[in-house]
Protein backbone atom coordinates (compact mmCIF):
# COMPACT_ATOMS: atom_id res chain seq x y z
CA UNK A 1 0.00 0.00 0.00
CA UNK A 2 1.08 3.36 -0.68
CA UNK A 3 2.40 5.75 2.46
CA UNK A 4 0.01 8.54 3.32
CA UNK A 5 0.44 12.04 3.65
CA UNK A 6 0.77 13.92 6.44
CA UNK A 7 -2.67 15.24 5.55
CA UNK A 8 -3.94 12.20 5.37
CA UNK A 9 -2.81 10.79 7.98
CA UNK A 10 -4.52 13.48 9.84
CA UNK A 11 -7.21 12.76 7.96
CA UNK A 12 -6.97 9.11 9.02
CA UNK A 13 -6.31 10.01 12.47
CA UNK A 14 -9.54 11.85 12.84
CA UNK A 15 -11.60 9.34 11.81
CA UNK A 16 -10.36 6.69 14.25
CA UNK A 17 -11.03 8.57 17.22
CA UNK A 18 -14.28 8.01 16.70
CA UNK A 19 -14.11 4.58 16.10
CA UNK A 20 -12.03 4.25 19.31
CA UNK A 21 -14.82 6.00 21.23
CA UNK A 22 -17.18 3.25 19.78
CA UNK A 23 -14.86 0.41 20.46
CA UNK A 24 -14.49 1.36 24.15
CA UNK A 25 -18.03 1.23 24.74
CA UNK A 26 -18.44 -1.75 23.06
CA UNK A 27 -15.95 -3.50 24.62
CA UNK A 28 -17.67 -1.89 28.44
CA UNK A 29 -20.72 -3.51 27.29
CA UNK A 30 -20.09 -6.37 26.46
CA UNK A 31 -18.10 -7.35 29.68
CA UNK A 32 -21.46 -5.91 31.38
CA UNK A 33 -22.96 -8.63 29.12
CA UNK A 34 -20.86 -11.83 29.72
CA UNK A 35 -20.85 -11.04 33.71
CA UNK A 36 -24.08 -10.79 33.68
CA UNK A 37 -24.85 -13.80 32.02
CA UNK A 38 -22.39 -15.51 33.79
CA UNK A 39 -22.93 -14.83 37.17
CA UNK A 40 -26.58 -14.04 37.58
CA UNK A 41 -28.93 -17.10 37.55
CA UNK A 42 -31.83 -16.47 39.91
CA UNK A 43 -34.22 -14.32 40.10
CA UNK A 44 -36.06 -14.80 43.42
CA UNK A 45 -35.17 -11.56 43.92
CA UNK A 46 -34.55 -8.36 42.34
CA UNK A 47 -31.43 -7.25 44.07
CA UNK A 48 -28.26 -8.86 43.55
CA UNK A 49 -26.94 -11.48 46.09
CA UNK A 50 -23.78 -11.07 47.62
CA UNK A 51 -22.73 -14.37 46.16
CA UNK A 52 -23.61 -12.88 42.90
CA UNK A 53 -21.98 -9.04 43.04
CA UNK A 54 -18.20 -11.05 44.22
CA UNK A 55 -18.83 -13.31 41.34
CA UNK A 56 -19.38 -10.00 38.30
CA UNK A 57 -16.27 -8.07 40.67
CA UNK A 58 -13.96 -11.15 40.14
CA UNK A 59 -15.68 -11.67 36.48
CA UNK A 60 -14.75 -8.04 35.54
CA UNK A 61 -11.41 -8.27 36.94
CA UNK A 62 -10.57 -11.47 35.33
CA UNK A 63 -11.67 -10.52 31.58
CA UNK A 64 -10.10 -6.72 32.09
CA UNK A 65 -6.48 -8.86 33.22
CA UNK A 66 -7.89 -11.32 29.71
CA UNK A 67 -8.55 -8.70 27.31
CA UNK A 68 -5.00 -7.31 28.25
CA UNK A 69 -2.66 -10.28 27.76
CA UNK A 70 -4.66 -10.40 24.76
CA UNK A 71 -4.06 -7.10 23.55
CA UNK A 72 -0.24 -7.49 24.68
CA UNK A 73 -0.12 -10.80 22.38
CA UNK A 74 -2.00 -9.68 19.44
CA UNK A 75 0.28 -6.68 18.86
CA UNK A 76 3.79 -8.42 19.04
CA UNK A 77 2.05 -11.11 17.00
CA UNK A 78 0.84 -8.39 14.44
CA UNK A 79 4.32 -7.09 14.69
CA UNK A 80 6.01 -9.50 13.84
CA UNK A 81 3.49 -10.56 10.88
CA UNK A 82 3.99 -7.31 9.29
CA UNK A 83 7.87 -7.61 9.65
CA UNK A 84 7.83 -10.57 7.85
CA UNK A 85 5.30 -9.38 4.96
CA UNK A 86 3.07 -11.43 6.10
CA UNK A 87 -1.13 -10.77 5.81
CA UNK A 88 -0.94 -7.76 4.04
CA UNK A 89 1.16 -8.93 1.56
CA UNK A 90 3.58 -7.63 -1.03
CA UNK B 1 -21.16 7.16 32.89
CA UNK B 2 -19.45 10.27 33.30
CA UNK B 3 -15.99 8.54 33.21
CA UNK B 4 -17.17 8.20 29.05
CA UNK B 5 -18.38 11.07 28.40
CA UNK B 6 -17.32 13.88 31.32
CA UNK B 7 -15.55 16.77 31.34
CA UNK B 8 -14.19 18.31 28.17
CA UNK B 9 -13.76 21.54 28.48
CA UNK B 10 -14.76 24.40 25.90
CA UNK B 11 -15.87 21.86 23.49
CA UNK B 12 -17.50 22.84 19.81
CA UNK B 13 -21.07 22.57 19.18
CA UNK B 14 -20.13 19.33 16.85
CA UNK B 15 -18.48 17.72 19.69
CA UNK B 16 -21.59 17.80 22.18
CA UNK B 17 -23.65 16.60 19.71
CA UNK B 18 -21.57 14.13 18.89
CA UNK B 19 -21.09 13.15 22.65
CA UNK B 20 -25.16 13.62 23.23
CA UNK B 21 -24.92 10.91 20.60
CA UNK B 22 -22.89 8.71 21.89
CA UNK B 23 -25.04 8.97 25.60
CA UNK B 24 -28.15 8.10 23.96
CA UNK B 25 -26.12 5.22 21.47
CA UNK B 26 -24.66 3.55 24.99
CA UNK B 27 -28.09 3.50 26.33
CA UNK B 28 -30.01 2.04 22.87
CA UNK B 29 -27.36 -0.91 23.07
CA UNK B 30 -27.54 -1.48 26.42
CA UNK B 31 -31.43 -2.17 26.04
CA UNK B 32 -30.49 -4.01 23.22
CA UNK B 33 -28.00 -6.44 25.27
CA UNK B 34 -30.64 -6.14 28.30
CA UNK B 35 -33.88 -7.66 25.48
CA UNK B 36 -31.19 -10.33 24.62
CA UNK B 37 -29.95 -11.63 27.96
CA UNK B 38 -33.40 -11.28 29.64
CA UNK B 39 -35.29 -12.89 27.07
CA UNK B 40 -32.58 -15.98 27.26
CA UNK B 41 -33.29 -16.08 31.37
CA UNK B 42 -36.95 -15.87 31.57
CA UNK B 43 -38.82 -16.79 28.92
CA UNK B 44 -39.57 -20.55 28.13
CA UNK B 45 -38.51 -21.07 24.12
CA UNK B 46 -41.04 -24.00 23.97
CA UNK B 47 -44.24 -21.75 23.61
CA UNK B 48 -46.46 -23.23 24.36
CA UNK B 49 -48.64 -20.46 25.10
CA UNK B 50 -49.09 -16.40 23.22
CA UNK B 51 -49.26 -14.87 26.86
CA UNK B 52 -46.49 -14.32 29.17
CA UNK B 53 -46.88 -15.94 32.14
CA UNK B 54 -47.02 -14.88 35.92
CA UNK B 55 -43.50 -16.40 36.21
CA UNK B 56 -41.78 -14.71 33.57
CA UNK B 57 -43.50 -11.90 33.69
CA UNK B 58 -41.68 -11.94 36.88
CA UNK B 59 -38.36 -12.80 35.97
CA UNK B 60 -38.40 -10.20 33.27
CA UNK B 61 -39.05 -7.63 35.87
CA UNK B 62 -36.37 -8.53 38.24
CA UNK B 63 -33.96 -9.20 35.11
CA UNK B 64 -34.16 -5.29 34.49
CA UNK B 65 -33.25 -4.48 38.20
CA UNK B 66 -30.18 -7.12 38.15
CA UNK B 67 -29.05 -5.81 34.66
CA UNK B 68 -28.91 -1.97 35.78
CA UNK B 69 -27.22 -2.88 39.17
CA UNK B 70 -24.88 -5.09 37.65
CA UNK B 71 -23.99 -2.14 34.90
CA UNK B 72 -23.73 0.53 38.01
CA UNK B 73 -21.42 -2.41 39.62
CA UNK B 74 -19.24 -2.53 36.34
CA UNK B 75 -19.01 0.82 35.84
CA UNK B 76 -17.95 1.94 39.49
CA UNK B 77 -15.07 -0.54 39.29
CA UNK B 78 -13.85 1.12 36.39
CA UNK B 79 -13.89 4.39 37.07
CA UNK B 80 -12.23 3.07 40.54
CA UNK B 81 -9.50 1.89 37.92
CA UNK B 82 -9.25 4.72 36.13
CA UNK B 83 -8.34 6.35 38.81
CA UNK B 84 -5.83 3.96 39.93
CA UNK B 85 -3.68 3.76 37.13
CA UNK B 86 -3.78 6.35 34.44
CA UNK B 87 -2.95 4.85 31.17
CA UNK B 88 -5.74 1.61 31.12
CA UNK B 89 -6.70 -1.58 30.23
CA UNK B 90 -8.53 -1.23 26.99
CA UNK B 91 -6.21 0.57 24.89
CA UNK B 92 -5.60 -1.58 21.66
CA UNK C 1 -23.04 17.39 30.36
CA UNK C 2 -23.94 21.57 29.04
CA UNK C 3 -27.43 21.33 27.85
CA UNK C 4 -27.72 21.52 23.93
CA UNK C 5 -29.00 24.59 22.56
CA UNK C 6 -32.09 24.07 20.65
CA UNK C 7 -30.55 24.14 16.94
CA UNK C 8 -28.01 21.68 18.75
CA UNK C 9 -31.36 19.72 19.79
CA UNK C 10 -33.24 20.07 16.07
CA UNK C 11 -29.84 18.46 14.28
CA UNK C 12 -29.21 15.42 17.26
CA UNK C 13 -33.01 14.77 16.77
CA UNK C 14 -32.56 14.47 13.08
CA UNK C 15 -29.59 12.20 13.71
CA UNK C 16 -31.54 10.08 15.83
CA UNK C 17 -34.52 9.32 13.46
CA UNK C 18 -32.43 7.31 11.20
CA UNK C 19 -31.14 5.47 13.79
CA UNK C 20 -34.70 4.58 15.24
CA UNK C 21 -35.38 3.03 11.67
CA UNK C 22 -32.26 1.10 11.57
CA UNK C 23 -33.07 -0.30 15.14
CA UNK C 24 -36.77 -0.87 14.35
CA UNK C 25 -35.46 -2.67 11.54
CA UNK C 26 -32.77 -4.83 13.78
CA UNK C 27 -35.80 -5.81 15.98
CA UNK C 28 -38.04 -7.44 13.38
CA UNK C 29 -35.00 -8.98 11.90
CA UNK C 30 -34.23 -10.28 15.50
CA UNK C 31 -37.49 -11.36 16.23
CA UNK C 32 -37.60 -13.46 12.43
CA UNK C 33 -34.25 -15.06 13.38
CA UNK C 34 -34.73 -16.06 16.97
CA UNK C 35 -38.79 -17.47 16.68
CA UNK C 36 -37.17 -19.25 13.52
CA UNK C 37 -34.45 -21.11 15.44
CA UNK C 38 -36.55 -21.70 18.22
CA UNK C 39 -39.09 -23.46 16.11
CA UNK C 40 -37.64 -24.46 13.29
CA UNK C 41 -36.43 -27.91 13.61
CA UNK C 42 -37.23 -30.40 10.73
CA UNK C 43 -36.26 -30.04 7.37
CA UNK C 44 -38.31 -33.07 5.54
CA UNK C 45 -40.49 -30.31 3.74
CA UNK C 46 -39.77 -27.20 2.49
CA UNK C 47 -42.98 -25.98 4.11
CA UNK C 48 -43.62 -25.08 7.30
CA UNK C 49 -45.49 -27.62 9.54
CA UNK C 50 -48.73 -26.18 10.86
CA UNK C 51 -47.29 -27.09 14.46
CA UNK C 52 -44.11 -24.65 13.27
CA UNK C 53 -45.83 -22.34 11.94
CA UNK C 54 -48.29 -21.85 15.39
CA UNK C 55 -45.26 -21.90 17.33
CA UNK C 56 -43.58 -19.04 15.44
CA UNK C 57 -46.90 -16.77 15.66
CA UNK C 58 -46.83 -17.52 19.47
CA UNK C 59 -43.07 -16.98 19.54
CA UNK C 60 -43.31 -13.49 17.69
CA UNK C 61 -46.57 -12.86 20.01
CA UNK C 62 -44.72 -13.58 23.57
CA UNK C 63 -41.29 -11.48 22.10
CA UNK C 64 -43.25 -8.59 21.83
CA UNK C 65 -45.20 -8.60 24.93
CA UNK C 66 -41.53 -9.45 26.47
CA UNK C 67 -40.00 -6.33 24.85
CA UNK C 68 -43.25 -4.29 25.60
CA UNK C 69 -42.65 -5.30 29.42
CA UNK C 70 -38.89 -5.09 29.11
CA UNK C 71 -38.94 -1.66 27.62
CA UNK C 72 -41.23 -0.36 30.14
CA UNK C 73 -39.22 -1.55 32.99
CA UNK C 74 -35.97 0.17 31.31
CA UNK C 75 -36.86 3.66 31.26
CA UNK C 76 -38.03 3.28 34.51
CA UNK C 77 -35.04 2.54 35.65
CA UNK C 78 -33.37 5.07 33.38
CA UNK C 79 -35.48 8.16 34.93
CA UNK C 80 -34.40 7.05 38.47
CA UNK C 81 -31.42 6.75 37.92
CA UNK C 82 -31.00 10.17 35.45
CA UNK C 83 -33.08 11.39 38.93
CA UNK C 84 -30.94 10.26 41.52
CA UNK C 85 -27.72 11.40 39.65
CA UNK C 86 -26.54 7.39 38.85
CA UNK C 87 -24.96 6.56 36.05
CA UNK C 88 -24.74 9.46 33.90
CA UNK C 89 -22.54 11.24 37.12
CA UNK C 90 -22.30 14.53 38.28
CA UNK D 1 -42.27 -4.93 3.32
CA UNK D 2 -44.58 -2.26 2.88
CA UNK D 3 -45.33 -1.30 6.33
CA UNK D 4 -41.83 -0.71 6.91
CA UNK D 5 -40.92 1.83 4.50
CA UNK D 6 -44.39 2.21 2.70
CA UNK D 7 -45.96 5.87 1.55
CA UNK D 8 -44.75 8.78 2.94
CA UNK D 9 -45.95 10.94 0.18
CA UNK D 10 -43.49 13.58 -1.65
CA UNK D 11 -40.37 13.11 -0.60
CA UNK D 12 -37.41 14.03 -1.44
CA UNK D 13 -34.15 13.07 -3.32
CA UNK D 14 -32.16 11.68 -0.54
CA UNK D 15 -35.47 10.48 1.61
CA UNK D 16 -35.87 8.31 -1.26
CA UNK D 17 -32.24 6.90 -1.42
CA UNK D 18 -32.61 6.78 2.16
CA UNK D 19 -35.33 4.45 1.73
CA UNK D 20 -34.02 2.61 -1.25
CA UNK D 21 -30.90 2.14 0.65
CA UNK D 22 -33.06 1.11 3.77
CA UNK D 23 -34.51 -1.55 1.66
CA UNK D 24 -31.37 -3.16 0.53
CA UNK D 25 -29.54 -3.23 4.57
CA UNK D 26 -32.49 -5.14 5.44
CA UNK D 27 -32.26 -7.90 2.90
CA UNK D 28 -28.38 -7.75 3.36
CA UNK D 29 -29.19 -8.45 6.85
CA UNK D 30 -31.66 -11.18 6.47
CA UNK D 31 -28.99 -12.86 4.09
CA UNK D 32 -26.58 -12.65 7.03
CA UNK D 33 -28.77 -14.11 9.63
CA UNK D 34 -30.47 -16.62 6.98
CA UNK D 35 -26.50 -18.20 6.82
CA UNK D 36 -26.41 -18.16 10.36
CA UNK D 37 -29.34 -19.91 10.99
CA UNK D 38 -29.23 -22.35 7.85
CA UNK D 39 -25.37 -23.62 8.32
CA UNK D 40 -26.32 -24.10 11.90
CA UNK D 41 -28.98 -26.16 11.27
CA UNK D 42 -27.87 -28.32 8.35
CA UNK D 43 -23.93 -27.85 7.79
CA UNK D 44 -22.31 -31.03 10.41
CA UNK D 45 -19.35 -28.97 12.22
CA UNK D 46 -17.16 -32.10 12.42
CA UNK D 47 -16.10 -31.40 8.87
CA UNK D 48 -15.34 -34.60 7.83
CA UNK D 49 -15.64 -33.49 4.17
CA UNK D 50 -14.61 -30.79 2.47
CA UNK D 51 -17.87 -31.05 0.09
CA UNK D 52 -21.60 -30.43 1.39
CA UNK D 53 -23.20 -33.67 1.01
CA UNK D 54 -26.59 -34.56 -0.13
CA UNK D 55 -28.42 -34.29 3.42
CA UNK D 56 -26.74 -31.22 4.09
CA UNK D 57 -27.12 -29.70 0.29
CA UNK D 58 -31.26 -30.55 0.61
CA UNK D 59 -31.31 -29.21 3.80
CA UNK D 60 -30.13 -25.99 3.07
CA UNK D 61 -32.35 -25.81 0.17
CA UNK D 62 -35.48 -26.57 2.21
CA UNK D 63 -33.97 -24.10 5.09
CA UNK D 64 -34.26 -21.33 3.28
CA UNK D 65 -37.53 -21.95 2.14
CA UNK D 66 -38.64 -22.19 5.36
CA UNK D 67 -36.61 -18.80 6.35
CA UNK D 68 -38.51 -17.25 4.35
CA UNK D 69 -41.99 -18.40 5.16
CA UNK D 70 -41.22 -17.24 8.57
CA UNK D 71 -40.22 -13.98 7.52
CA UNK D 72 -43.27 -13.42 5.60
CA UNK D 73 -45.59 -14.69 8.47
CA UNK D 74 -43.70 -12.51 11.08
CA UNK D 75 -44.41 -9.35 8.52
CA UNK D 76 -47.85 -10.11 8.08
CA UNK D 77 -48.34 -10.70 11.90
CA UNK D 78 -46.97 -7.48 12.46
CA UNK D 79 -48.73 -5.57 10.07
CA UNK D 80 -51.66 -6.74 11.32
CA UNK D 81 -50.77 -5.48 14.88
CA UNK D 82 -50.13 -1.71 13.40
CA UNK D 83 -53.21 -1.22 12.04
CA UNK D 84 -55.09 -2.93 14.72
CA UNK D 85 -52.96 -0.58 17.23
CA UNK D 86 -51.71 2.67 16.08
CA UNK D 87 -48.56 3.21 18.50
CA UNK D 88 -46.98 0.29 18.74
CA UNK D 89 -44.69 -2.29 19.90
CA UNK D 90 -41.41 -1.20 19.19
CA UNK D 91 -41.42 2.20 20.69
CA UNK D 92 -38.32 2.79 22.96
CA UNK E 1 -42.02 2.82 -4.40
CA UNK E 2 -41.40 5.04 -6.77
CA UNK E 3 -38.42 4.46 -9.21
CA UNK E 4 -35.38 5.97 -8.50
CA UNK E 5 -33.75 8.63 -11.51
CA UNK E 6 -30.66 7.67 -13.25
CA UNK E 7 -28.84 10.19 -10.56
CA UNK E 8 -30.14 8.96 -7.74
CA UNK E 9 -29.44 5.64 -8.90
CA UNK E 10 -25.65 5.79 -9.56
CA UNK E 11 -25.74 7.90 -5.92
CA UNK E 12 -27.14 4.45 -3.90
CA UNK E 13 -24.58 2.39 -5.88
CA UNK E 14 -21.77 4.65 -4.51
CA UNK E 15 -22.90 3.72 -1.18
CA UNK E 16 -23.55 0.07 -1.98
CA UNK E 17 -20.04 -0.22 -3.36
CA UNK E 18 -18.36 0.63 0.23
CA UNK E 19 -20.64 -1.71 1.81
CA UNK E 20 -20.11 -4.48 -0.41
CA UNK E 21 -16.72 -4.32 0.81
CA UNK E 22 -17.89 -4.25 4.50
CA UNK E 23 -19.92 -7.32 4.28
CA UNK E 24 -16.99 -8.82 2.10
CA UNK E 25 -14.66 -8.42 5.25
CA UNK E 26 -17.30 -9.65 7.30
CA UNK E 27 -18.32 -12.44 6.37
CA UNK E 28 -14.21 -13.47 5.42
CA UNK E 29 -14.33 -12.99 9.38
CA UNK E 30 -17.32 -14.95 10.33
CA UNK E 31 -15.61 -17.79 8.43
CA UNK E 32 -11.69 -17.57 10.21
CA UNK E 33 -13.75 -17.36 13.87
CA UNK E 34 -16.21 -20.04 12.76
CA UNK E 35 -13.97 -22.66 11.43
CA UNK E 36 -11.38 -21.51 14.46
CA UNK E 37 -14.11 -22.28 16.71
CA UNK E 38 -14.89 -25.67 15.49
CA UNK E 39 -11.66 -26.76 14.63
CA UNK E 40 -9.25 -25.67 17.43
CA UNK E 41 -9.78 -27.23 20.50
CA UNK E 42 -6.34 -28.11 22.28
CA UNK E 43 -3.99 -25.38 23.48
CA UNK E 44 -1.14 -27.74 24.33
CA UNK E 45 0.76 -26.58 21.97
CA UNK E 46 1.51 -23.11 19.75
CA UNK E 47 0.89 -24.26 16.40
CA UNK E 48 -1.70 -25.80 14.75
CA UNK E 49 -1.87 -29.78 14.29
CA UNK E 50 -1.90 -31.02 11.11
CA UNK E 51 -5.58 -32.56 12.14
CA UNK E 52 -6.29 -29.03 13.01
CA UNK E 53 -5.10 -27.53 10.16
CA UNK E 54 -6.77 -29.79 7.76
CA UNK E 55 -10.29 -29.48 9.84
CA UNK E 56 -9.78 -25.58 8.82
CA UNK E 57 -10.17 -26.40 5.69
CA UNK E 58 -12.50 -28.97 5.15
CA UNK E 59 -14.60 -25.83 7.33
CA UNK E 60 -13.72 -23.65 4.50
CA UNK E 61 -14.48 -25.27 1.77
CA UNK E 62 -17.68 -26.40 2.84
CA UNK E 63 -18.77 -22.96 4.09
CA UNK E 64 -18.06 -21.62 0.93
CA UNK E 65 -20.19 -23.75 -0.66
CA UNK E 66 -22.38 -23.55 1.74
CA UNK E 67 -23.21 -19.58 1.06
CA UNK E 68 -22.84 -19.99 -2.53
CA UNK E 69 -25.73 -22.33 -1.87
CA UNK E 70 -27.85 -20.52 -0.07
CA UNK E 71 -26.99 -17.22 -1.81
CA UNK E 72 -28.70 -18.80 -4.70
CA UNK E 73 -31.60 -20.06 -3.40
CA UNK E 74 -32.29 -17.09 -1.74
CA UNK E 75 -31.62 -15.17 -4.73
CA UNK E 76 -34.44 -17.17 -6.47
CA UNK E 77 -36.94 -16.71 -2.95
CA UNK E 78 -36.31 -13.02 -3.68
CA UNK E 79 -37.00 -12.72 -7.62
CA UNK E 80 -39.90 -15.48 -6.84
CA UNK E 81 -41.25 -12.80 -4.11
CA UNK E 82 -40.87 -10.18 -5.53
CA UNK E 83 -42.19 -11.35 -8.92
CA UNK E 84 -45.56 -12.18 -6.87
CA UNK E 85 -45.65 -8.04 -5.18
CA UNK E 86 -44.56 -10.50 -1.76
CA UNK E 87 -42.99 -8.79 0.77
CA UNK E 88 -42.28 -5.86 -0.27
CA UNK E 89 -45.50 -5.07 -0.99
CA UNK E 90 -47.90 -3.16 -3.19
CA UNK F 1 -4.79 -8.89 3.24
CA UNK F 2 -3.47 -8.33 0.14
CA UNK F 3 -6.07 -9.59 -1.92
CA UNK F 4 -8.27 -7.36 0.03
CA UNK F 5 -7.21 -4.20 -0.21
CA UNK F 6 -4.24 -4.66 -2.75
CA UNK F 7 -3.39 -3.12 -5.88
CA UNK F 8 -5.57 -0.66 -7.42
CA UNK F 9 -3.59 2.05 -9.63
CA UNK F 10 -4.19 5.70 -9.52
CA UNK F 11 -6.18 5.94 -6.55
CA UNK F 12 -7.37 9.43 -4.86
CA UNK F 13 -6.78 10.75 -1.50
CA UNK F 14 -9.90 9.94 -0.89
CA UNK F 15 -9.23 6.15 -1.85
CA UNK F 16 -6.60 6.00 -0.43
CA UNK F 17 -7.89 7.21 3.11
CA UNK F 18 -10.60 4.97 3.09
CA UNK F 19 -8.61 1.66 2.01
CA UNK F 20 -6.19 2.56 5.38
CA UNK F 21 -9.47 2.70 7.10
CA UNK F 22 -10.63 -0.55 6.32
CA UNK F 23 -7.32 -2.09 6.92
CA UNK F 24 -7.77 -1.12 10.44
CA UNK F 25 -11.17 -1.71 10.92
CA UNK F 26 -10.39 -5.16 9.77
CA UNK F 27 -7.76 -5.50 12.24
CA UNK F 28 -10.01 -4.44 15.39
CA UNK F 29 -12.78 -6.42 14.00
CA UNK F 30 -10.46 -9.84 13.99
CA UNK F 31 -9.22 -8.16 17.62
CA UNK F 32 -12.66 -8.35 19.11
CA UNK F 33 -12.99 -12.07 17.80
CA UNK F 34 -10.01 -13.25 18.87
CA UNK F 35 -11.26 -11.65 22.31
CA UNK F 36 -14.57 -13.72 21.67
CA UNK F 37 -13.07 -16.83 20.75
CA UNK F 38 -10.04 -17.27 23.48
CA UNK F 39 -12.08 -16.18 26.44
CA UNK F 40 -14.87 -18.60 25.91
CA UNK F 41 -11.90 -21.28 24.70
CA UNK F 42 -9.55 -20.24 27.67
CA UNK F 43 -11.48 -18.90 30.76
CA UNK F 44 -13.32 -20.74 33.59
CA UNK F 45 -16.56 -18.79 33.50
CA UNK F 46 -17.39 -19.76 36.98
CA UNK F 47 -14.94 -17.24 37.94
CA UNK F 48 -13.29 -18.59 41.42
CA UNK F 49 -10.71 -16.16 41.43
CA UNK F 50 -10.27 -12.94 39.89
CA UNK F 51 -6.36 -13.37 38.88
CA UNK F 52 -5.87 -15.30 35.31
CA UNK F 53 -4.62 -18.75 36.33
CA UNK F 54 -1.38 -20.06 34.88
CA UNK F 55 -3.49 -22.61 32.84
CA UNK F 56 -5.41 -19.67 31.74
CA UNK F 57 -2.35 -17.39 30.74
CA UNK F 58 -0.68 -20.14 28.98
CA UNK F 59 -3.95 -20.91 27.25
CA UNK F 60 -4.88 -17.13 25.89
CA UNK F 61 -1.11 -16.81 24.53
CA UNK F 62 -1.44 -20.60 22.62
CA UNK F 63 -5.41 -19.57 21.86
CA UNK F 64 -3.49 -16.07 19.88
CA UNK F 65 -0.99 -17.71 18.34
CA UNK F 66 -3.39 -20.42 16.92
CA UNK F 67 -5.94 -17.58 15.86
CA UNK F 68 -3.54 -15.79 13.73
CA UNK F 69 -2.38 -19.07 11.64
CA UNK F 70 -5.89 -19.91 11.03
CA UNK F 71 -6.14 -16.30 9.90
CA UNK F 72 -2.77 -16.97 7.44
CA UNK F 73 -4.40 -20.19 6.05
CA UNK F 74 -7.56 -19.17 5.68
CA UNK F 75 -6.38 -15.63 3.60
CA UNK F 76 -3.89 -17.99 1.66
CA UNK F 77 -6.68 -20.41 0.44
CA UNK F 78 -9.02 -18.24 -0.60
CA UNK F 79 -6.43 -16.42 -2.42
CA UNK F 80 -5.49 -19.05 -3.93
CA UNK F 81 -9.56 -19.86 -4.65
CA UNK F 82 -9.56 -16.59 -5.89
CA UNK F 83 -6.94 -16.80 -8.29
CA UNK F 84 -7.91 -20.30 -9.80
CA UNK F 85 -11.75 -18.70 -10.96
CA UNK F 86 -12.19 -15.24 -11.13
CA UNK F 87 -15.57 -14.23 -10.50
CA UNK F 88 -15.96 -15.43 -6.81
CA UNK F 89 -17.93 -17.20 -4.34
CA UNK F 90 -19.05 -14.16 -2.11
CA UNK F 91 -21.08 -12.40 -4.44
CA UNK F 92 -24.32 -11.83 -3.13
Amino acid sequence: MDALTPAEQRELEGRMQKKQMKEFMNMYSNLVQRCFDDCINGFESKSLTSREESCVMRCVDKHMKGSQRLGDRFQEQNAAMAASGGLSGR
Amino acid sequence: MSFLFGGRPQISSEQKIAQAEAEIDMVSDMYTRLVQSCSKKCIDNSYREADLNKGESVCLDRCVAKFFEVNVKVSEKMQGEAQNKSGGMFNM
